[in-house]
């Protein structure tokens, strides 16, 4: 199974360009048309499940207003330095 | 919805400023910016990298990066940055310029900085157009591309020819590395940042002049969604400035990343 | 130090380099090039930067990223070079950084020729680059003159952030005169609160830049560089004065033009003339103060230039039409010989002049009658 | 006290140098000097001059018109400073590069064979202070040991074995020199 | 023709155009860029040369290249733009070949702002390249007056073989306005006797430099120039007056600074105020004949300008400190509005002032005071 | 000596001035001027020409040629024959131009001329110095040559690389014709002035921009007799600066001469 | 007579237009005016106005720091010159843009749904001329009819046959706004 | 038989610079010590026989100062056009 994951958009600077949009390998963005941003934007999120963290939105993203994340499903795994 | 930190794979770099940028929605000068800022960060070096910005969209890219910054005159930017990498010769040193910039009216500074080998690094985005001043041609304008001062199309009997910056400047000895790279798909950026990173890696060990050519967009002056134009740039720039390394010298070959 | 014999040019160079010059950034020109080739050795030697520059508006751009690192920096050339330097020292100046430039000029307008002029008066003082700018301008007539104003300029130039320009003519760069230098002062890097030199973890990072994109911030940095020149004025005006005690004609002359009239202004007294001279080292800031108490005093001025008349219009903006200002000039790279300005004194001394509105129209017309 | 020299020759006869020697002499005996080329293209393969003033105050012009004092190393030079001379001046003239003799007679023309002297001493080069040890004659401000010491004190090092000859043409042009004013009707 | 809404840079472009550009050079920069792009596009639709060159510097001398075979040429650009342009316009004023150069000014020093300025009217008049030229200085306050004096500029340039300037600042280019534009021209190249157009086999072949190796040589240029310049001043001086009759107080004030204070003193008048305008429209050759004579009849000047002060000396250096001059700008972009320039006319009307020996000083005082 | 006008096998060619010229004894800017005017001459267009000077020893080229000359701002001659060839597309428009003005000051002005692709012929003298100013360094003066300016020799870490102006140019689209050739004996000389009719041909048939760069002494600032000069340009400039042709477009391949 | 009028918006609103319109208006009924944009890099994405100054005599200064009239097309514009208003002046104000009402009433603040009623037209873009219109009821010097004309006279060829829905536009707005001023207490 | 040949060289444009000399491969040219042309310098000369006017010396003058002559050996030989 797909590993999930969730991102976070920024209202600061999400201009909604909607590059992460047509970047995103699960099709599960879309720009927010119910909401604004400060500058006048509507932003970019997710509008359904399957987002599996792969960060490839926040790869395109020219205003870094994604953050990333993903569920850690190996946990306690040592780190080798 | 609480996010463990060892959860996280992508946030904004710290090399960045809290400054939203004043670029147009989808411009791919923000990807370049965020690219340098992830390099600098990674590399640790953002306490004592001074920038150089140029005269152009970037203008302000003073703003956005968390390091020391100069604001060069139109063109003159790699002089400048020879004028502060001399005197400190342990800083790290970079110019952002655009092709209006760097490949039209300072072409003197960008062809003798790379000649005498400064240990600099350039960022180079070639976005086909002046952009900052509302989409005039540059020297980088694709033939039959219309700008504001080619209506009809470049005219190449009467507007010249596009000038292929990396190869011409991979003719000079004193160029340690010199590719041509892409910001308009996930796996090009990322090619993008490796060269932008092996271009500071460049300078740090004073291998001599480092350039990264980057394929960008003007969606405001192409006059194409954010979209389309990172296709314009795929079906059109690339296949006029292929995409390569134009030069690395034997010692930046040994560079691992 | 003992004197020795120096070549303006050498002089100045080695000046800077015992003021701690840490980066030159210049390229070749006649009258100017000694000092290019002098540092060339020189600098490497001590382990500071040179860099021969691919032009003068590439040197103009190296020295203004030294400048803004807080080292002390200069560039060097002559008329035609400085001209290509116009856009970088505004931008210099509305970065508010140091900057020290030698400007050894010649016979103009265009390539016109290598001989000694001070046609770029008015560049240097008045015009020159865009926007509104105040910078220091001192004109040495002397090598041991050149060699302390060299000093002098990059103290200048730190305490006010201002560039500071050294005009003089080929003559000086190229003569010969006994002089001292100053003691070799070891390079002291100063940490200016202002200079981007890297954060290095210890600080907030710095911007310096020319660009104030709403015109009221613009107007508040002319007004700052207006309001420091005002103090510039108050403390930094520098002339030297020959004979002025009871002087009825008084010559105004910077430079080459100026010691030229001393020549003349001493035969005139031997003839008992009483003739001073009032020879201005900084024409900007212009020692209007001085002139303007003279001009109680004299009976009329004479300014000598080997140019068409760019330091009469301050001289007659000072004067303001009390005293007749008459004027002698040879510009071309033409140097005049103490018996021209002798015979102006002479024609100034027994008819006197019922003062003019132009001096420069009156003097073209006697040159055009002459040759 | 001012004296003004002007010192003209080929480039290439060590017309700049004498003149530093010169000037050098005045300033360690203590007088202002002024030392000026003429310089820049023209002097490319052409004639060279420069012009050296003396005075015991802080000197003004740095060129003069009418010299009171000069060296014609060849015939151009002659040509130019016999007519710029200063009434009552003198010039000294290198006899082995002219074929005329003056033409005004209130100036002071002293002929001396600067290249057949120095050949004589063994050095072409030396001409030129042959010249000087002439013009000394006419310089009662500066002694030709004056000169001899700005010789040994600014003689780049590695000529500093010729100081003898240098000496040895600096006497023979001062005693050719006087022998021509014994000649001048007084 | 009948009157269209033009906007200031392009109707430069059409007027140009009609009067017979046969080539332009440029490079972009804002507030001209229209001039540039309206260009691109009508020059080759008219089969006429059109480069956008590499930079200022390579339009100049394209500029250059194109005025020595005698074709009527022009560039435009604005002022980080035109301190590029330096070296360039002192070589064509040391050739004597016409040459047109439009410069819509913008805050600065420096890279400073897009806004409209007025401050490089030192640079333009007075300093700017190496060495001594006079040169034409036109400053149109409407986009009527942009389309008039670009016409006549070509006609100046080529009667007197001189640069001709267009000072203007970003307000007046970038507005519209309804104006008439003059008949289309057919070209008509001269058949100037000193155009480097080739030989063809019929004359003699030719040369234009600006060399003068012989400083002699060069004086006799410098000197010829300025006796052409002569000339220039007293045939060509163009000015504007409003409400001049009977004025006690008179405003002068070139460009956008001009118009706006003629709001003022409409509004002063109004009021009662005996207060007048005069326009240069030339500022160089300055109205100086005409501001003597109002010396006689105003018992106050006020010059106002988008700058810190630089047409201001020239009036005082004509006024001579006859009647006090007063002073009001503003600098880096700021456009003033009526109601401040009425406030300075109460200001003098009302406690006229003791007249202070330097206008710009008690301005910056009051200035600073202010903000 | 009655000499039959058919007895004549070489003489000054008549597109020369009687002036003498002012370069030193040997220099080869006196032979580059000769090539110059007898190729003028055998194509019959020294009625049609207008020469650019530069600001170097060559600035006096204008009185040497018997064509209308302008004289250029150091490095900008190729900007002033732009401005001369747009106006008067018809005539012949050269630049002579030495390596400080070419490959210095004029760097930015000479490519995008010739990125331009402007109808301009360019005659480059490389002699490895700035001979007018008493001998500085120039782009192109040879690692550990001995100048003025870099008195202990060209030192490459500091003071730069070469630059091979023609093979940098010739990456350039709208170049027609560069080639490389040498002043240095007599076959080199025949081979440079073939050269130097190409270019001329290349620009009368409006095929772009040509440019012939020649090697050439500068025997006062080299400190070296002019024969030993031309040892010179044979033993240390030809391997540094190969003699070659550069960029030949096909069609002016197809010029016989 | 000398009216001053600032138009402004987002850049896109058609602001630039709208004053032009207004200005060829103006020309053609034989007066003098200007029409002056802001201009440069602070466009990009950001607020566009522009200022229209009509009179019977030569125009002195193309810009004013109070105007009388203003058309607000969106909230920050409404922000910015609602405070900037010369006291007794008019604001025409998109409300479709503004979720507040007016806080002065030292001036007529004229609230017109320009949106809504272009949507109603059937063209979103001449919002702008709604605004127009209704900024016309405040305008006497230029009618509807010569803001009509100037439409036909200077409307790109391309766009012609938008014509009748302009004038729609027009004619809306300045009703619209007659009906808000009859609400105006006199 | 060697073509006989002869030059003229011009003391106007004549350096001295010795190029031609070393280039002649007949080896017949020398600086004439014992002229001086008006400018100063020693002139170039043939100072032997041998000359076959092949125009090398020519070719290498950087101040056109050599005129080139040859002896017609073939004389009325037709010229075709
Ligand atoms: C000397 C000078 N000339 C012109 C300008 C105007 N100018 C500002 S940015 C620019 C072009 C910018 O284009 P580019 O470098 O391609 O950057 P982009 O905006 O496309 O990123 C120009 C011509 C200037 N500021 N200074
Ligand atoms: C703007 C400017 N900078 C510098 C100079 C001084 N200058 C004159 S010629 C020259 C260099 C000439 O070298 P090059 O082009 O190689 O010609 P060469 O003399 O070697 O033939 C320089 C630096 C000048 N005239 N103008
Ligand atoms: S790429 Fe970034 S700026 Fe663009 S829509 Fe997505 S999150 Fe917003
Ligand atoms: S992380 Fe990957 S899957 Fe998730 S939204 Fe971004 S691109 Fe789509
Ligand atoms: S104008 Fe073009 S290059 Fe500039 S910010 Fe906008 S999209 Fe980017
Ligand atoms: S200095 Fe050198 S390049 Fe110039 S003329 Fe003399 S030898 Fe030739
Ligand atoms: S023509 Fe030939 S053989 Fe005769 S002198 Fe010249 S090089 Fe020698
Ligand atoms: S090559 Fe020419 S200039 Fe040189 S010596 Fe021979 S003839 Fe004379
Ligand atoms: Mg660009
Ligand atoms: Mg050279």
């Amino acid at each position: 199974m797909a590993a999930k994951g969730w991102i976070e958009v920024s209202d600061t600077y999400c201009k909604g360009c909607e590059l992460c949009i047509s970047a995103c390998p699960q099709d599960v963005m879309e720009l927010n048309m119910s909401r604004l941003t400060p500058k006048g934007y509507h932003p970019a999120h997710t509008f359904k499940d399957g987002c599996t963290g792969c960060a490839i939105c926040a790869v395109v993203c020219p205003d870094a207003a994604i953050t990333v994340y993903r569920e850690i499903t190996k946990v306690n795994t040592p780190v080798t330095a | 919805m609480t996010t463990p930190a060892n959860n996280l794979v992508y946030e904004r770099p710290e090399a960045f400023t809290e400054t939203p940028t004043h670029y147009c929605p989808g411009c791919t000068h923000g990807v370049a910016h965020r690219l340098v800022a992830e390099v600098l960060e990674e590399m640790n070096i953002t306490d004592k990298t001074i920038g150089v910005a140029p005269v152009g969209c970037a203008v302000f890219a003073y703003n956005y990066f968390d390091v020391d910054f100069v604001e060069a005159p139109h063109g003159r930017a790699p002089a400048m940055a020879t004028g502060v990498k001399r005197v400190l010769p342990d800083r790290v040193v970079f110019t952002y310029q655009g092709d209006g910039d760097l490949a039209s009216i300072g072409m003197g500074e960008i062809v003798h900085a790379a000649a005498r080998g400064e240990n600099l690094t350039v960022i180079f985005i070639n976005n086909a157009n002046f952009g900052m001043t509302g989409g005039q041609m540059a020297p980088t304008t694709l033939p039959g591309m219309k700008t504001s001062s080619s209506q009809n199309g470049r005219d190449v009997e009467t507007q010249g020819y596009p000038i292929k910056v990396s190869e011409m400047l991979s003719t000079l000895e004193g160029v340690g590395y010199c590719v041509r790279r892409s910001l308009h798909d996930p796996k090009n950026i990322r090619l993008a940042k490796k060269a932008i990173r092996t271009a500071f890696e460049t300078q740090v060990r004073g291998l001599g002049f480092s350039m990264v050519e980057l394929l960008s967009t003007c969606p405001t002056n192409w006059g194409m969604t954010p979209v389309n134009s990172l296709k314009f740039v795929e079906e059109h720039m690339i296949p006029a400035y292929p995409l390569g390394d134009y030069k690395i010298s034997d010692a930046i070959k040994q560079i691992k990343i | 130090m003992p004197k020795e014999l120096w070549k303006g040019n050498e002089a100045i160079a080695e000046a800077a380099v015992r003021a701690g010059l840490e980066a030159y950034f210049g390229y070749p020109i006649t009258p100017q090039t000694e000092v290019l080739e002098y540092l060339s050795r020189r600098m490497p030697e001590l382990g500071r930067a040179f860099v021969q520059a691919e032009s003068e508006l590439g040197a103009v751009n190296m020295v203004y990223g030294a400048a803004c690192t807080g080292v002390r920096v200069m560039s060097s050339s002559s008329s035609p070079g400085v001209s290509l330097m116009m856009e970088g020292l505004s931008y210099i100046a509305g970065t508010e950084v140091p900057a020290v430039l030698v400007n050894v000029m010649r016979g103009g307008p265009g390539l016109g020729n290598i001989a000694p002029a001070q046609s770029d008066y008015n560049q240097a003082v008045h015009g020159g680059g865009h926007g509104d700018y105040p910078r220091i301008v001192l004109a040495p007539a002397s090598v041991q003159e050149a060699i302390d104003l060299t000093v002098l300029s990059f103290d200048l130039a730190e305490k006010y952030r201002m560039i500071t320009m050294l005009i003089l003519d080929g003559a000086i760069g190229q003569m010969m005169e006994p002089a001292e230098m100053p003691e070799m002062k070891p390079v002291h890097r100063q940490d200016f609160d202002w200079a981007t030199n890297a954060t290095m973890g210890k600080r907030e990072r710095r911007l310096l830049t020319s660009i104030y994109l709403n015109p009221l911030d613009e107007e508040q940095t002319n007004l700052r560089l207006l309001n420091r020149w005002k103090e510039v004025q108050a403390n930094e005006v520098r002339y030297k004065e020959y004979f002025i005690d009871d002087a009825e004609i008084v010559i105004v002359g910077f430079g080459t033009a100026g010691r030229v009239a001393l020549s003349a202004v001493r035969t005139a007294r031997e003839q008992g003339i009483k003739v001073g001279l009032l020879r201005p080292i900084t024409v900007s800031p212009f020692p209007t103060e001085r002139l303007s108490q003279l001009t109680g005093q004299a009976r009329a001025f004479l300014v000598t230039e080997m140019n068409m008349g760019q330091m009469l219009d301050d001289v007659q903006l000072t004067v303001r039409g009390r005293v007749p200002v008459e004027f002698y000039g040879r510009p071309g790279g033409v140097v005049p010989f103490p018996d021209e300005i002798l015979n102006e004194i002479k024609r100034i001394n027994s008819a006197p002049t019922a003062g003019h509105t132009d001096a420069r129209d009156a003097w073209l017309t006697r040159m055009t009658a002459q040759v | 006290m001012q004296k003004e020299i002007i010192i003209a020759g080929f480039g290439g006869q060590g017309v700049l140098f004498g003149g530093q020697v010169l000037a050098y002499a005045a300033m360690d005996t203590g007088k202002d000097v002024t030392w000026i080329p003429s310089y820049g293209p023209e002097m490319r393969g052409g004639t060279a001059n420069c012009t050296v003033v003396i005075a015991d105050h802080e000197i003004g012009s740095p060129l003069v018109k009418n010299p009171p004092l000069a060296i014609a190393l060849n015939l151009p030079s002659f040509d130019k400073y016999e007519s710029l001379l200063a009434a009552g001046g003198t010039l000294i003239v290198n006899q082995s590069m002219v074929d005329r003799s003056a033409q005004r007679n209130d100036i002071h023309v002293i002929m001396v064979p600067c290249n057949e002297i120095a050949e004589e001493i063994g050095d072409k080069k030396l001409m030129n202070m042959v010249a000087m040890g002439a013009l000394l004659s006419a310089l009662p401000e500066v002694s030709v040991k004056d000169v001899e010491k700005a010789l040994e004190g600014h003689l780049p090092a590695r000529h500093k074995h010729l100081l003898p000859k240098n000496y040895e043409a600096l006497k023979r042009g001062f005693e050719h020199a006087q022998k021509e004013w014994d000649k001048v009707p007084a």
